[in-house]
């Protein structure tokens, strides 16, 4: 493995860490949607990359995977119904922009730190990579917590799962990576045909308090 | 052989039930049932008492495939183990006598036949269980059996909260067996009860161990403050099992506190015995005071369950005290004195309750200040229920006294004790003592004049019948047993001295021996008594006045109304009621120890309006911990309830949380 | 032959409490009417009214009950039987190991269940004011009578009525706080359990200050008689108590012989004649108390049988 | 005979995907009823032929002592569970909340859900593990939200978010765990299959070992339900058809637990890995306390049980936090009597439902008396899932807290008062819902009460008696847990 092969591993996965974080800046809804599709786009070259690297051809497949549905099919059909059902174009976010960068910011730095233990033998390319998987799954976690609409929940979750493919891929060799992508494009999907389906214009969360208790056989 | 029959006879109960069940919609199932249970019944008790007197001296142990598969079930019969048997067969025997004639008034046969064999099935078994697993196993199966029977009149208010409070209670007390048992098998799980003797415990150990035992026994058999449930579900249960479970069950806990603490635990400490009185103590006192404030003939009976188990812990812990002090005759003295009190218990507190479910029955009354005058209409029954009363108030020459006096003998032994606080305690104790004693004559006047005598307080009372020949020969039998307890103590103490013997190495000097059966504790110097000498005593000198002065003198009698000083009022609603025959007592100690307060409503001269008094009680056990804790439930509940109603978002959000912090974790511990 | 004689004395003190116990009424009454400077009733009045209510008929309450009928022969059998075992003019007598100091405290126990029963039966107000305040009293005047027994028995060792009144004669006794303190609380008790004044008053009928009298209130002929019979029994027996226990002079022994009987006797008769008089002295000297009032005068009493009975338990060493 | 073996393991997969697809086809609800049970029945009978033959371990399947009885629990309960569901559905059917075609769907879905947990207990793959217990949420989300209500809906969308979350921890998890073995065992299919890396687990890096152990107790926690993941798990239960809520408590549940325990073997094999103990026993514990606060305020039947559900996955994972022989015992035995005691409640719960048109417990009363086999199956099942004797909850609770008393008694009072504080929430809705004045429609039940009753009597039986051969399996397996 030269020098080159993992400089430029080292600078998609990089990458892919400082495209999550511009997600969890973005407070408009179709600049979001662009931006994820930026992060796929990313998550696919990463893939394709490592697909060359590692001479594994199969991960050609993940890569394409990962682009055509989530860089192109996924953020077209969120603008289909962004307009469809007439979704606000400003995200609601629970805390400030600001205090969410320094919180992510500090998950990149925790998961550093609880991978900078990993032995050497992993490879540091496989730490690297997978420290900054993790920071991508952590911030994508905290884009699902923080934000208050549907859509960027959403794209929060996808961006957990492009981590995750980073992630798989990173580990060199694994097998059923095809298969787990596939599985996870499956939950990726009806998330998607869930928002619709469910219409559930701004948030998971709007559904008014009493309709809830009801729900949840609180009333005595 | 006695234990082979003892097990086949448990199991025989649980057939029983079954065929209870298959059986209980029959008219038949009913005599059916009872009768079973009081064959198996005679059985049981024959083995036990074969047991306990000729066999005394051997102990029969199995070892059953069943329970905790690498361990089986254990069983084991040793003296100890045979008297609570005769305890618990005795009052098994004769509630099936009673039941074949009370059950017939059962409204709801099947929720009470199936549960019936299967909790003297249950109580057998926990007295025979020779390791922790059966012996849990049990006394929670005999829990849960009372539970349902407890709930078998589920459509009455207040049975639910009963049995709700009883199975929390009895869950609570289980638990502190657990734990204990949990201490004594050590992290290997020795679970078997010769693993458990034959470990030395450690020091802190022990300690903990008489507390969870405390805790756990002490909440079966009601010791105050873990007393609240028993007044609840005792009443609650169809009569004769109210009769077992304040008779006989609280025996069978009494019996698990001594298992525990003086057979697997090893040598006591003094300061055992010192907290054992305290308890003891404070429950006799407590528990009269109680049964005194009630007036629901059941509920005051389950109250004076508790000072009697006070009594009988006052003398485990004089036990508990004196064999930590190398005083083998006092040890033996003490706890003769309150096995004899368990057995007596059982007896006149069964009596009782039979007697209270044949009113019950007759009158469809537990409410004294609805009852009186049963005398005329139910006299065998008052005759039986005044037996029972005597005996219960300690007074001589039933069994009660015998019971008690001994326990006072043990007292006296008492200041050789070298340890101050022993030398405080135990005096102290022994006035509670006597003070509990001469309440409980008091209860039982009211108790008994209350619902047997003077004038019908309502027309259910006026028209009450006498019950039926098998419930009163269940409660006769018991009668002779009392007074044969009673005139004839020596026998019933000899046929104890197995269970010291094998718990202390040492025993009573045998009574049967003595002159005129007079029974002697330690010397005759020191104090003695015989029952059979006062009973004929004051049996010929009653006899003798009566028979001088009616020929020698009047027999002419002429009935009247009565006089009352000149005013007689022919309502009955002007007699005494149980609840002003108590208030001298209430005034005196009811206000300190149940913050009793009287409201007094007087009309303005001029209105129409009776005058009206509210007296207001408080249990003081109840106030400072049960409410305090059922109010921090809810408030947890609440809080945490809100839970439930959070977003999506709010639950991602514990999800991340708990990642973040898991990391954190790793990161620090790395 | 030894039987028969022992049973002999023991039958004659039997008989003696029975011939004195009236009289010792009588004697109380006299002396509290002298007192008053009142002519009072011969000492042999209550002989005179305890025959003449034998040989009335009895009327008894329409719908009083078998256990108003037995209530007074059980009452005078258990208190006879109570007093028989105290130790009058001598001590050790056959039947005494039948029954400790603890057991004839019992005994009164059985007398006064009966009696506080036999108040209630007939179902009206005053039977059951009288029932109910008697079992208040006892229920602090018994355990205060037990705490004197404590007391008394951890002296001696012994709860052995005779035991305690030989060790009490014998040299060793000395001068004891928890003794008096002991007398104290006996003679309390005794006040209280005997119905006198300051507790109760005998001679009362007003309705609302009656305690024992309210529980007889319906009794009439051989029962009332046999019932004042055994009242003045039970004062004859705390008389009894209190001589042999505190007085323990010129106590004979079993197997003395006549003379000292005779002394015995003669002692025994001038203790009660002392008791007799101290007792109206003092009667005549007190005015009744508020009924509520006796449970502070007998926690009293129970209180200092307490104090007394820790004090031997501290003090006893070994 | 191994040969012979492999094809019975085949089979178990096969008999539920072929049933899934023909039952996909047919539309008379009687028959598709009939068709599910007997499918269910023949996958549960196949799989006892387990325990006479043992397969060599596939490179994607393995049948080894840790997952037999698992797998032959889990078709028993699918199996009575489909007797019980055919005359649940056919009411609902009547009453009108399902239409033919969603029957289909029902009966197609729930054959896809015993497919992929058998294939979540069969695999011999981490990888394919994870992706059978991806299936087994998706399809249980799909069911869950088969009524269609709002509150149906909305308890699958959430059950979908919080489930697909937690599965996407545990590839995390799987992953790390693929890493860590990659250096020893080598690139390819190998470096997940359960059979190697139990053996080699002694020379991964703890290190990874712990991160991955991290994400695979969050993530599979999440499908335990473990406090404080749980969120999913009352609504998922409460809202869908009752037949699911028992395959979701019974058997779902035990799955993802499954999981766990498979890498806790893994951990506890690697001296040098943190051990897993302490996190579990906090999330055990956790569970149980909340849990038990959380059953006070219940009003809906299926919620309360659905949080006693989540109560006794407390205690198991907290038994396996313990460890040692007796814990581990214990926490094996609990887990197979929780399946079957929680499917026997919801039996009687869905007919309960059914009957009196509710699950609000206030407006159910006295079912003893209205309707005494039922109502008596009802207490019978909540004393038994109360711990209470002679049911065999009672022997499990017993040695978990017998064993850690001594070990660390602050755990073990603390475990106690929760299951105490737990019982007093059952006991007091069960004083309501079984005694008391009956209340609302007594209509007879037309249902069969064979599987409630089976399913009790078993665990009665198992509470006195258990066969030995089961105790030296429970024993052995106890032992591999550490």
């Amino acid at each position: 493995m030269d020098h080159l092969a993992l400089d430029v591993a080292h600078f998609l996965a990089g990458g892919l860490v400082l495209v999550s974080f511009m997600l969890l800046y973005q407070d408009r809804m179709f600049g979001l949607l662009n931006i994820f599709a930026l992060h796929a786009l990313v998550v696919s070259l990463s893939v394709a990359w490592q697909a060359h690297i590692q001479l594994a051809p199969y991960l050609y497949i993940t890569a394409a995977i990962a682009l055509v549905v989530k860089a192109i099919i996924i953020p077209v059909a969120l603008h289909h119904i962004v307009l469809r059902l007439g979704i606000h174009r400003t995200i609601e976010t629970v805390v400030g922009i600001g205090q969410t960068m320094l919180a992510g910011i500090g998950l990149v730095a925790l998961s550093i730190m609880v991978m900078l233990p990993i032995t050497a033998e992993a490879g540091t390319l496989t730490r690297e990579d997978l420290a900054f998987s993790l920071s991508v799954i952590l911030l994508g976690l905290l884009m699902m917590i923080s934000r208050r609409n549907a859509v960027s929940q959403v794209i929060g979750f996808m961006s957990i799962e492009n981590g995750l493919i980073l992630a798989a891929t990173a580990a060199k060799g694994m097998p059923l990576v095809v298969e787990i992508s596939v599985a996870f494009s499956i939950i990726v999907a009806l998330t998607v045909v869930g928002i619709f389906l469910f219409r559930i214009r701004e948030r998971f969360d709007t559904m008014d308090v009493h309709a809830l208790e009801r729900f949840r056989g609180g009333q005595p | 052989m006695a234990l082979t029959v003892l097990l086949l006879c448990a199991g025989a109960w649980l057939a029983t039930s079954v065929v209870a069940l298959a059986a209980a919609r029959r008219s038949t199932a009913t005599s059916l049932v009872y009768a079973l249970a009081l064959v198996v019944g005679a059985v049981a008790l024959g083995a036990a008492l074969d047991a306990l007197i000729y066999s005394s001296d051997s102990i029969r142990a199995a070892v059953l495939p069943i329970g905790l598969p690498w361990l089986g079930a254990h069983f084991r019969l040793d003296a100890l183990s045979a008297l609570f048997l005769v305890v618990v067969n005795l009052g098994g025997l004769t509630a099936s006598l009673y039941g074949l004639g009370y059950g017939r008034h059962e409204q709801a046969p099947g929720r009470v036949l199936p549960f019936f064999p299967a909790f003297l099935a249950g109580m057998n078994l926990v007295v025979l269980a020779d390791d922790a697993f059966t012996f849990l196993l049990t006394w929670e199966f005999m829990s849960l059996a009372s539970w349902a029977l407890v709930m078998a009149h589920h459509r009455q208010p207040g049975n639910a909260k009963a049995g709700y409070i009883y199975l929390l209670m009895a869950s609570f007390g289980t638990l502190a067996l657990l734990l204990a048992f949990g201490l004594l098998a050590g992290p290997a799980g020795g679970y078997a009860f010769d693993a458990i003797r034959d470990s030395e415990p450690a020091a802190g150990m022990s300690a903990a161990v008489l507390a969870l035992a405390l805790i756990g026994a002490g909440s079966k058999s009601g010791l105050v403050p873990l007393h609240v449930w028993l007044p609840l579900a005792h009443p609650a249960a169809p009569s004769h099992v109210s009769a077992l479970m304040s008779g006989v069950m609280t025996k069978v806990a009494v019996y698990g506190f001594v298992r525990i603490v003086f057979d697997l635990l090893g040598p006591p400490e003094w300061w055992w015995g010192a907290v054992v009185l305290t308890l003891g103590g404070i429950s006799a006192v407590l528990g009269v005071l109680y049964a005194l404030m009630q007036h629901d003939l059941k509920r005051l009976l389950a109250y004076h369950t508790v000072e009697n188990i006070g009594i009988i812990f006052i003398g485990l812990g004089l036990a508990l005290a004196f064999r930590a002090n190398d005083m083998q005759v006092g040890a033996a003295l003490a706890l003769t004195a309150a096995l004899f009190h368990v057995f007596n218990h059982s007896l006149f507190k069964s009596l009782l309750f039979y007697g209270a479910g044949a009113v019950l029955g007759a009158t469809g009354e537990r409410d004294m200040e609805r009852l009186g005058g049963l005398i005329h209409r139910m006299p065998l029954t008052a005759i039986a229920f005044l037996a029972g009363s005597t005996a219960i108030s300690a007074l001589p020459p039933f069994n009660g006294f015998v019971s008690e006096w001994l326990t006072f003998q043990a007292v006296l032994l008492s200041p050789h004790f070298p340890q101050w606080v022993l030398k405080f305690i135990v005096p102290a104790v022994g006035a509670m003592l006597a003070l509990s004693a001469a309440l409980a004559a008091g209860c039982f006047v009211k108790a008994f004049g209350a619902t047997f005598l003077g004038r019908a307080r309502t027309a259910a009372a006026q028209r009450a019948r006498e019950t039926d020949a098998l419930s009163l020969a269940a409660m006769f039998l018991l009668v002779l047993l009392c007074l044969a307890a009673g005139i004839l103590p020596g026998y019933f103490m000899d046929a104890l001295a197995p269970v010291s013997q094998q718990l202390f190495d040492a025993r009573l000097q045998p009574q049967h021996l003595h002159a005129w059966l007079t029974i002697v504790p330690v010397l005759e110097s020191r104090s003695s008594y015989n029952g059979l000498l006062l009973f004929v005593m004051i049996a010929g000198a009653a006899w003798l006045a009566a028979w001088v002065i009616h020929r020698g003198a009047s027999h002419a009698l002429r009935r009247a109304p009565a006089w009352d000083c000149g005013f007689p009022d022919a309502n009955p609603a002007t007699q005494y009621t149980a609840g002003s025959f108590a208030q001298p007592i209430r005034r005196v100690f009811g206000s300190v120890v149940f913050r009793a307060r009287e409201h007094v409503y007087m009309p303005p001269p001029g209105q129409m309006q009776p005058a009206r008094m509210h007296v207001h009680m408080r249990d003081l056990a109840w106030d400072t911990l049960y409410a305090p804790l059922d109010v921090l439930v809810g408030f947890a509940a609440d809080r945490f309830n809100r839970v439930q109603w959070w977003t999506i978002r709010a639950y991602l959000s514990l999800v991340f949380g708990s990642v973040v912090v898991l990391l954190l974790v790793l990161a620090i511990w790395n | 032959m030894e039987l028969i004689r022992e049973a002999l004395i023991q039958m004659a003190q039997l008989v003696l409490l029975l011939l004195l116990a009236p009289g010792l009424t009588g004697f109380v009454r006299s002396v509290k009417a002298k007192l008053l400077r009142r002519k009072g009733p011969p000492i042999r009045q209550p002989y005179r009214d305890l025959l003449k209510l034998i040989r009335k008929e009895v009327v008894l309450a329409e719908n009083a009950s078998w256990v108003y009928r037995v209530a007074p022969y059980v009452i005078f059998a258990t208190t006879l039987i109570a007093a028989s075992l105290v130790p009058t003019f001598a001590t050790g007598l056959l039947f005494s190991p039948a029954a400790d100091l603890i057991a004839i405290v019992a005994l009164l126990g059985t007398a006064r269940f009966a009696l506080a029963l036999a108040g209630l039966d007939i179902g009206t107000s005053f039977g059951g004011i009288g029932s109910s305040r008697e079992m208040m009293i006892a229920s602090l005047a018994e355990p205060a009578m037990l705490m004197i027994v404590f007391t008394l028995s951890l002296l001696a060792g012994s709860t052995q009525l005779w035991m305690v009144a030989t060790f009490l004669q014998g040299p060793d006794v000395g001068l004891r706080v928890s003794l008096a303190m002991a007398v104290v609380a006996l003679i309390m008790v005794a006040i209280a359990e005997n119905a006198r004044i300051p507790v109760d008053n005998p001679a009362t009928h007003l309705e609302l200050t009656m305690i024992h009298e309210a529980m007889i209130l319906e009794y009439s002929g051989r029962h009332l008689a046999v019932i004042e019979a055994a009242a003045s029994l039970k004062l004859l027996l705390y008389f009894s108590l209190i001589g042999c226990v505190f007085m323990p002079w010129g106590l004979a022994a079993v197997g003395q012989g006549f003379t000292a009987y005779a002394v015995g006797l003669g002692t025994y008769v001038a203790k009660l004649a002392a008791c007799g008089f101290l007792l109206a002295v003092f009667e005549t000297g007190t005015a009744k108390m508020r009924v509520f009032r006796v449970s502070d005068f007998l926690g009293a009493a129970l209180m200092l049988g307490l104090l007394a009975a820790l004090l031997l338990f501290v003090s006893q060493t070994t | 005979m191994t040969e012979f073996g492999s094809l019975l393991v085949d089979a178990i997969l096969l008999l539920p995907a072929v049933s899934a697809a023909l039952l996909a086809l047919f539309r008379d609800d009687r028959f598709t009823g009939k068709l599910n049970a007997i499918a269910s029945f023949a996958t549960f009978v196949t799989s006892t032929s387990l325990f006479v033959v043992r397969p060599e371990p596939g490179t994607f399947l393995i049948v080894d002592d840790v997952n037999v009885v698992f797998i032959v629990l889990t078709t028993f309960v699918a199996f009575t569970t489909s007797v019980f569901s055919a005359s649940y559905i056919s009411h609902e059917l009547e009453s009108g909340r399902l239409t033919p075609s969603y029957l289909r769907f029902y009966h197609a879905m729930y054959q896809v859900l015993m497919f992929a947990m058998n294939l979540a207990l069969l695999s011999n793959n981490v990888g394919l593990m994870w992706v059978a217990i991806e299936l087994a949420t998706l399809t249980t989300v799909v069911m869950v939200g088969l009524y269609r209500t709002p509150a149906a809906l909305e308890a699958a969308w959430k059950y979908f978010i919080l489930g697909s979350v937690g599965i996407a921890l545990a590839l995390f998890g799987t992953i790390l765990v693929y890493l860590a073995a990659r250096s020893v065992v080598g690139e390819g299919l190998e470096a997940m299959a359960w059979s190697v890396l139990v053996r080699e687990a002694p020379r991964f890096d703890p290190h990874l070992l712990n991160l991955a152990f991290a994400f695979l107790l969050l993530g599979y926690g999440t499908k335990v339900g473990l406090v404080p993941l749980h969120a999913w798990l009352p609504d998922a239960h409460a809202e869908g058809p009752t037949p699911i809520s028992a395959v979701l408590s019974g058997l779902l549940l035990n799955v993802a637990l499954f999981a766990v325990l498979r890498f806790k073997m893994i951990m506890s094999a690697n001296p040098g890995a943190l051990a897993p103990g302490p996190l579990m026993v906090t999330l055990g514990l956790l569970s149980v306390l909340f849990a038990a606060l959380m059953l006070y305020r219940r009003f809906d039947i299926k919620r309360l049980f659905a949080y006693s559900s989540i109560e006794h996955m407390g205690i198991i994972t907290f038994a396996f936090g313990m460890g040692g022989p007796l814990a581990n015992f214990a926490g094996l035995l609990h887990m197979i009597y929780h399946s079957l005691t929680k499917s026997a409640i919801f039996f009687s719960v869905g007919h309960i439902a059914q009957i009196k048109g509710t699950q609000r417990i206030p407006d159910i009363r006295g079912l003893t008396a209205s309707h005494p086999l039922l109502g008596w199956g009802l207490v019978l099942g909540v004393i038994a899932i109360m711990g209470l004797p002679p049911t065999g909850i009672f022997m499990s609770e017993f040695l978990v807290i017998t064993s850690t008393f001594a070990r660390a008694p602050a755990l073990a009072v603390a475990l106690g008062l929760g299951l105490l504080l737990a019982m007093g929430a059952l006991l007091q809705w069960l004083n309501g819902l079984a005694f008391g004045e009956p209340h609302g429609p007594d209509t007879p039940s037309k249902a069969s009460y064979v599987p409630m009753l089976a399913h009790l009597a078993l665990v009665l039986a198992a509470g006195i008696y258990l066969p030995p051969s089961l105790v030296a399996w429970f024993q052995y397996v106890a032992g591999l847990l550490g």
